[in-house]
């Protein structure tokens, strides 16, 4: 890796600002209850729709709670939605992408027929119905997230496993006798994993902005949570009286889309074994 | 004595920054006259490569030209912006790979890459073109050229692809042509046939042909002057059956002593040198063999050995080499 | 080639029946009945029976997705509670604003995020491409409904250069594409950063290559390069991923379409399956398959053309 | 490598400049070249008064193109009555059970379906009993036809509500019975077979508008424009932009836009706010273990900050509810018998030995407005230490919650936000809660013979007073089962172009056909 982190701010400056930005919302996602100013979901109707102030670095919003302890509440909950639910993915995708391009062929078109039907449904369908089964949560909302992604990773997985099962290494690694479990595990799967991360990387942000779209269709986390999505689209209801909102909310989800892509890519030029010395 | 084609002076090359920078060719000096073969011989990691690619600018980002000159005809090409480089590449010099695999585009007909092969004077019209390219892929040994043109190369064995890239080298009329390791990646019988045609080819050229290999006994086969790199320096030079018959230089002795081919009787051990092939990251204090020299004494390990000029096109760097003539 | 293109629409087709079924079960789990919904608090008993029995609801699931697949073949894929009005009209009017919006979302995105992503892979690492970087990844992550509102406030409030609602008349295409700049730009600028996101990194790999090397030891111009020589290959994971995010098309054009108030089948299933109008969920969500389909084979047929091995293979 | 940046620079503002030729000077503003666009939030279904879902669209564009007898009127003090139209000569109830009309002779259907005729009347109103709709027309009898333009309508009970839940309003529009006898089964979709009226409908383009023209022959008072547009808009931030773009002439505003009127007006609009038809409370389940005792319901009467409610929810413009009956109906309360007083709610809850009390509360997550206040009343009931758990869920669910032949929801129901619409009449609105509506809409749960008998007479007291103080006993009957906490009427808020006049129905309806230009 890098010898100190002036060096890696040096030689991979936009990895750095990844780095630095992820970690600031893994500090707001578990400190983010103490450090709030205000209790996220007090409300204080006298004084809603302020404008941003010493006392509320982002103003108020239309029940008079604080925003800007809202994004910070709301950090934990988008690292929840982002990140656990994309790093299940990851693994289950991964698992079944190894079976599927490893396994049996009839095996293969099986889970390849699931991965596809899974991808046809337009989110709106599968999202209300699950809301509509098991009641607007976070939990259904994860649910949700996770049937999309796993078959998306599992696809790109299953590919690259393809690829690699013809590759003289895995033939010789058979020729030696070694047991499918050791091949993938230790052989194939460093090789498959570089493209995932990078992809993965770049939904946990793209889940966020869903999470905020659903919202909007009302599929997505019920109030009072303070999720950014839902902080974005009260705002946009008063975009022109009080505009800061609609920044408040939409900011966070920026900066946390740029730190994980950044992060992911650099992550991604160390880890993959084939990128190794190139730029 | 036959015009120079290019020619080297003093050149060295390095590779990153210091601490972690690699001095990938020292103050080499090299003359490249036309209608001669001309071999580069070395172990590797040696810098052959990082001269072919210097010849005709295609270092990496990576490489920094730190002192002398490349001459190709007058026109000194170290240092030159990307465009003006971009003008001299597949005119007047061109070049071939090692590994026909992977050097002609999956996406792109054979037809395809030798229309861009001659890119310069589309002028002429793609009929002439295509005329041309069906005559010098028969010139380079392919069968039934004009059914080719249409085929990809993933339908083409790895001998015909590497025939195709010398094809497509030529087609731009180049001055020099430089033959990086191209029969390393084919079997015995197709490295002759390539070998073959290297040798008719110098006649179709009227430059030079830079032949860089480290199989002894193609060098020998096709070369008329040898030049012997050991971790970027040229260590000796001189023609063919000098540098095989009365090698000056110890490591060009050790070389010849190594290849397989010349040993007769059934021996338990094959015959290797020492140690491995040093990365110089700083100006070394003495000879750069020295540590490997079975000869080696307490002079060549302090101070430098200086390119000793024996004759014309005849030259060693070895304190005890130029000691003994 | 042909067999290829064959094999794969039935591959299709059969994932879609499945899709097809897994709604049908899922729609009928769906707690909530159209007829209460319709008629709110005045459904009384008489009515509730009519419409059950009109839309076969008081049959058995089987039955009833049994009779649907033996009706699509003739086209007839049910009534609309609301309207009274044949699914497949229904449908059919949807279609069109949806593949225009997405299509011109992907179209202008694909225009102008490659040739970014090529750009900024042939300069890694320099200020340009990191600025490009930073921008690109930035449009990923401004959820769609926000810039639309953005651009509604801007360009058509304050500037007066877009109209804010609608899909603008029927025949006058003119007027059509009009109504189609703000809407398209809002659902593709994420896809610019996406695509261009993708393409740098394919296309870092692609420069790489041996073959590369030797297009420029033959002195091409750096265009020919990246576009002959680089590109051609390098854009075929970036097809593979256009090709699978269909379902992801239609969820960010319902946003969009909400908010400028354009007809949609994205709206359309939306508000069918609150409404829980089955048949036109069903109906919808078959278009939504459909599309999804046919984009599949397209894509593959489209990585064949550009990489003449995967040809080989069929 | 140089594709040089200003080549791609130059790529992308040529990109702008494109968009930018997309600008067309002869952009035509609305209500100017006579073309009236008013902002819709639903789209058409149907347009058979026997079968349709009354929503707004369907309504608008019956009133503009089909005949009727009556039609709403408000009086000087605001409360709703009904006056006879045009059609009509004469319009006039005998007693209890007979209504006498008389055609104007002359109107002619559209299509050639021949002239407006009192079998046409009798074939309408006929035709609505056994229809979805039918539940408006329990007490009419049948229609005699006396002569080619006269009949009388025969009630089989006295039914005072006839004129404004059924013949003044959305089911009495009049159908030429021979066009419609030709449909197939008799019954209107989307086109009217034959039309009578100031405009005549052109076309509707599904889930986009639906286009009324000014009708060539129409005799009666002249249509003011030559086009009216029930444009749909889904999302009503963007209708406030298309009313300031001039795209719109008349649009729903948001609460915090209406509120911010003043400081912020929308450029060239006047805001206009209209005392709304709906009515909504939160419903405590009476009959529910946590809720059976009545101190405790008392106590959550009390416990809730209404006030806040509706400043968070609506900004302050909807009024607060006193019950049942919207503002300007007959039979609107003055005042509740309680308010907002967190200390009497912790007695109550105190005496009644309860403590640590955790209610779900339900709603519709389609509604924003529903979302602000069960968020206020979470607070609110916190502070006295009820704790409450927000469930919202999706309309199909929502509207069976309380229906027990819709499953089991209904055992376990607590706490709900409810809002129901009403016509101009009270036994529109109090329907929903005599003994025949227990476990069916009256998802409260409760009975009382008081209730069930001033339910029955009012339904055909004449004296407009009594039966007004009736329906007053009823709501405050309600009020003290403890199972209701009246929120409010959610006013309806446009912002208009100055250069038109609106004309509202009651609850904020359009009444297109008596817009005006300014």
């Amino acid at each position: 890796m890098f010898a100190s982190l002036s060096d890696f701010a040096r030689r991979d400056p936009l990895g750095f600002i990844g780095l630095m930005l992820v970690t600031m919302i893994l500090f707001a996602g578990l400190f983010g209850n103490w450090l709030a100013p205000y209790a996220p979901s007090k409300i204080d109707v006298p004084s809603r729709l302020l404008a941003p102030s010493w006392e509320h670095l982002m103003g108020t919003d239309k029940l008079g709670r604080d925003v800007f302890s809202r994004i910070l509440a709301g950090s934990a909950l988008a690292l929840q939605i982002g990140v656990v639910t994309v790093g299940l993915s990851v693994v289950i995708g991964t698992v079944l992408g190894l079976i599927a391009g490893y396994g049996p062929r009839w095996l293969d078109s099986i889970l390849l027929l699931i991965f596809d039907t899974t991808y046809s449904f337009p989110t709106v369908i599968l999202g209300l119905a699950l809301v509509t089964l098991f009641g607007p949560s976070t939990t259904t909302l994860m649910g949700l997230v996770m049937l999309f992604l796993i078959p998306a990773y599992a696809r790109l997985v299953r590919s690259s496993t393809l690829a690699a099962k013809g590759a003289d290494y895995v033939l010789a690694l058979r020729s030696m006798g070694a047991s499918s479990g050791r091949i993938l595990g230790i052989h194939i799967l460093p090789n498959v994993i570089g493209p995932v991360i990078i992809v993965a990387c770049m939904d946990v942000p793209a889940i966020i902005a869903l999470e905020a779209g659903l919202t909007y269709l009302g599929l997505g986390v019920p109030p009072p949570a303070p999720s950014w999505g839902r902080i974005l689209e009260e705002g946009t209801g008063s975009i022109r009286e009080a505009p800061w909102i609609v920044v408040a909310g939409g900011l966070p989800i920026i900066l946390a889309t740029l730190g994980f892509t950044f992060l992911g890519e650099s992550l991604r030029d160390r880890l993959d074994p084939k990128r190794k010395g190139r730029a | 004595m036959s015009r120079d084609v290019a020619s080297i002076e003093g050149l060295s090359v390095a590779f990153g920054r210091p601490p972690t920078q690699v001095l990938a060719l020292r103050s080499v000096s090299l003359t490249l006259r036309a209608g001669q073969i001309t071999g580069i011989v070395g172990e590797s990691g040696s810098g052959k490569s990082t001269l072919a690619l210097a010849l005709i600018g295609l270092l990496p980002q990576a490489a920094r030209v730190t002192e002398g000159a490349i001459r190709i005809g007058n026109q000194n090409i170290a240092g030159l912006p990307e465009a003006r480089l971009r003008a001299i590449r597949g005119a007047r010099v061109s070049m071939v790979f090692q590994d026909p695999m992977t050097a002609l585009s999956p996406s792109r007909t054979i037809g395809g890459h030798l229309l861009d092969a001659q890119h310069r004077d589309r002028a002429s019209g793609r009929s002439a073109l295509r005329t041309r390219a069906i005559e010098v892929l028969r010139k380079v040994g392919v069968p039934d050229p004009a059914a080719q043109l249409d085929r990809y190369p993933h339908q083409l064995s790895g001998g015909m692809r590497q025939r195709v890239a010398i094809a497509m080298a030529l087609l731009g009329r180049p001055e020099l042509l430089i033959a990086d390791e191209i029969t390393t990646a084919l079997d015995v019988t197709l490295e002759a046939q390539i070998l073959h045609l290297l040798r008719e080819l110098r006649s179709e050229i009227d430059g030079a042909i830079l032949f860089i290999s480290h199989n002894l006994g193609a060098i020998a086969e096709i070369c008329d002057q040898v030049a012997v790199f050991y971790a970027g320096e040229l260590v000796e030079e001189g023609p063919v059956r000098d540098i095989f018959h009365s090698p000056l230089h110890p490591y060009t002795r050790a070389l010849r002593d190594c290849d397989p081919a010349r040993i007769e009787g059934a021996a338990r051990h094959l015959p290797s040198i020492p140690g491995e092939t040093p990365v110089v990251r700083a100006p070394p204090t003495g000879c750069i063999f020295a540590p490997r020299c079975s000869l080696a004494t307490e002079l060549c390990r302090t101070k430098v050995p200086v390119w000793a000029a024996i004759a014309e096109g005849r030259g060693v760097r070895c304190h005890l080499a130029v000691s003994k003539t | 080639m042909i067999g290829y293109v064959v094999q794969r629409i039935l591959l299709s087709l059969l994932i879609s029946a499945v899709a097809m079924v897994a709604l049908f079960a899922m729609v009928r789990m769906i707690p909530g009945d159209p007829v209460t919904l319709m008629l709110g608090a005045r459904a009384t008993p008489e009515a509730i029976a009519r419409l059950n029995a009109q839309m076969g609801l008081d049959q058995p699931v089987i039955t009833q997705i049994g009779l649907w697949f033996s009706r699509i073949f003739s086209g007839d894929l049910g009534v609309d509670i609301w309207s009274q009005r044949p699914v497949v009209d229904v449908v059919l009017e949807a279609l069109p604003p949806t593949l225009a919006l997405t299509l011109a979302g992907i179209g202008w995105a694909a225009a102008l995020g490659i040739p970014l992503g090529c750009y900024s892979a042939l300069r890694p690492g320099t200020f340009t491409d990191q600025a490009l970087s930073v921008v690109s990844v930035g449009a990923i992550s401004i959820p769609p409904f926000v810039l639309a509102i953005y651009c509604l406030l801007f360009f058509s409030v304050r500037l007066g250069w877009f109209p804010v609602l609608g899909a603008g008349e029927d025949g006058d295409l003119a007027d059509q594409i009009w109504h189609l700049v703000l809407p398209a730009f809002a659902v593709g600028l994420g896809w610019v950063g996406y695509l261009a996101r993708l393409v740098r990194g394919s296309m870092i790999e692609a420069m790489g290559e041996n073959h590369v090397r030797t297009a420029r030891a033959m002195g091409l111009p750096p265009h020919r390069i990246v576009v002959t020589y680089a590109l051609r290959l390098a854009i075929v994971p970036t097809v593979t991923m256009l090709g699978i995010s269909i379902g992801g098309l239609l969820s960010s054009a319902v946003l969009v379409e909400n908010v400028f108030s354009r007809p949609g089948l994205g709206t359309l299933i939306a508000d069918a399956a609150q409404g829980r109008n089955y048949p036109v969920v069903q109906g919808g969500v078959l278009a939504a398959v459909l599309l999804f389909a046919i984009a599949m084979p397209i894509s593959d047929l489209v990585i064949a053309w550009l990489d003449p091995r995967v040809r080989k293979s069929l | 490598m140089n594709i040089s940046r200003r080549t791609v620079l130059t790529s992308s503002a040529a990109l702008a400049a494109a968009s930018a030729l997309g600008f067309r000077p002869d952009q035509v503003l609305a209500a100017e070249g006579g073309t009236l666009r008013l902002a819709m939030s639903s789209d058409l279904g149907s347009l058979d008064p026997g079968y349709f879902t009354s929503l707004p669209a369907e309504i608008g564009t019956l009133f503009c193109c089909m005949p009727s007898l009556a039609r709403p009127r408000q009086d000087a003090n605001g409360t709703w009555g009904w006056e006879k139209t045009e059609f009509c000569e004469m319009l006039e109830q005998v007693d209890d059970l007979t209504i006498n009309f008389a055609l104007k002779p002359g109107y002619m259907w559209s299509d050639g379906a021949g002239e407006l005729t009192a079998e046409d009347v009798k074939f309408s109103f006929e035709r609505m009993i056994g229809s979805d709709w039918g539940g408006r027309f329990e007490a009419f009898d049948r229609v005699d036809v006396t002569g080619t333009h006269t009949g009388t309508i025969v009630l089989k009970t006295p039914y005072v509500a006839i004129w404004m839940v059924a013949l003044a309003y959305d089911s009495g529009f009049i159908l030429p019975k021979k066009a419609v006898e030709a449909l197939p089964d008799g019954r209107l979709t989307t086109s009217l077979p034959a039309q009578l009226g100031p405009y005549r409908f052109q076309e509707w383009i599904p889930q986009q508008k639906t286009v009324l023209v000014k009708n060539p022959d129409w005799t009666g008072t002249p249509a003011a424009f030559d086009t009216i547009e029930f444009v749909m808009v889904a999302d009503s931030k963007a209708g406030e932009l298309a009313l300031q773009a001039g795209e719109l002439d008349i649009a729903g505003l948001l609460p915090e836009t209406a509120a911010n009127f003043e400081a912020a007006p929308i450029p060239g609009t006047s805001f206009v706010n209209i005392p709304g038809t709906y009515y909504q409370w939160i419903g405590l389940n009476t009959e529910h273990p946590k809720l059976a005792d009545l101190k405790v319901r008392q106590a959550i009467q009390r416990g809730i900050d209404v006030e806040s409610c509706l400043a968070a929810a609506y900004a302050g413009l909807s009024p607060k509810a006193t019950g049942i009956v919207p503002i300007g109906i007959l039979g609107n309360r003055a005042q509740a018998g309680y308010s907002y007083d967190p200390a009497a709610a912790s007695a109550l809850l105190a005496e009644a030995g309860v403590s640590g009390l955790s209610l779900t509360l339900h709603y519709n997550v389609s509604n924003n407005e529903d979302a602000v206040i069960a968020q206020v009343v979470q607070a609110n009931l916190a502070d006295i230490g009820v704790t409450v758990e927000l469930m919202p869920v999706d309309s199909g669910v929502y509207w069976n919650l309380g229906i027990e032949a819709n499953g089991d929801d209904w055992k376990d129901l607590q706490m709900t936000i409810m809002a129901f619409r009403t016509g101009p009449d009270p036994l529109d609105a109090m329907q929903w809660f005599p003994a025949s509506q227990y476990g069916v809409w009256n998802w409260e749960r409760w009975k009382d013979d008081e209730f069930e008998s001033l339910w029955t007479a009012a339904i055909s007291e004449k004296d407009v007073a009594k039966r007004g103080q009736m329906y007053e006993r009823m709501q405050e009957i309600m009020e003290n089962t403890g199972g209701y906490v009246w929120i409010t009427y959610p006013a309806v808020l446009y912002g208009v172009s100055t250069r038109v006049k609106p004309a509202f129905y009651p609850g904020g309806d359009y009444r297109a056909e008596e817009f005006a230009t300014a």
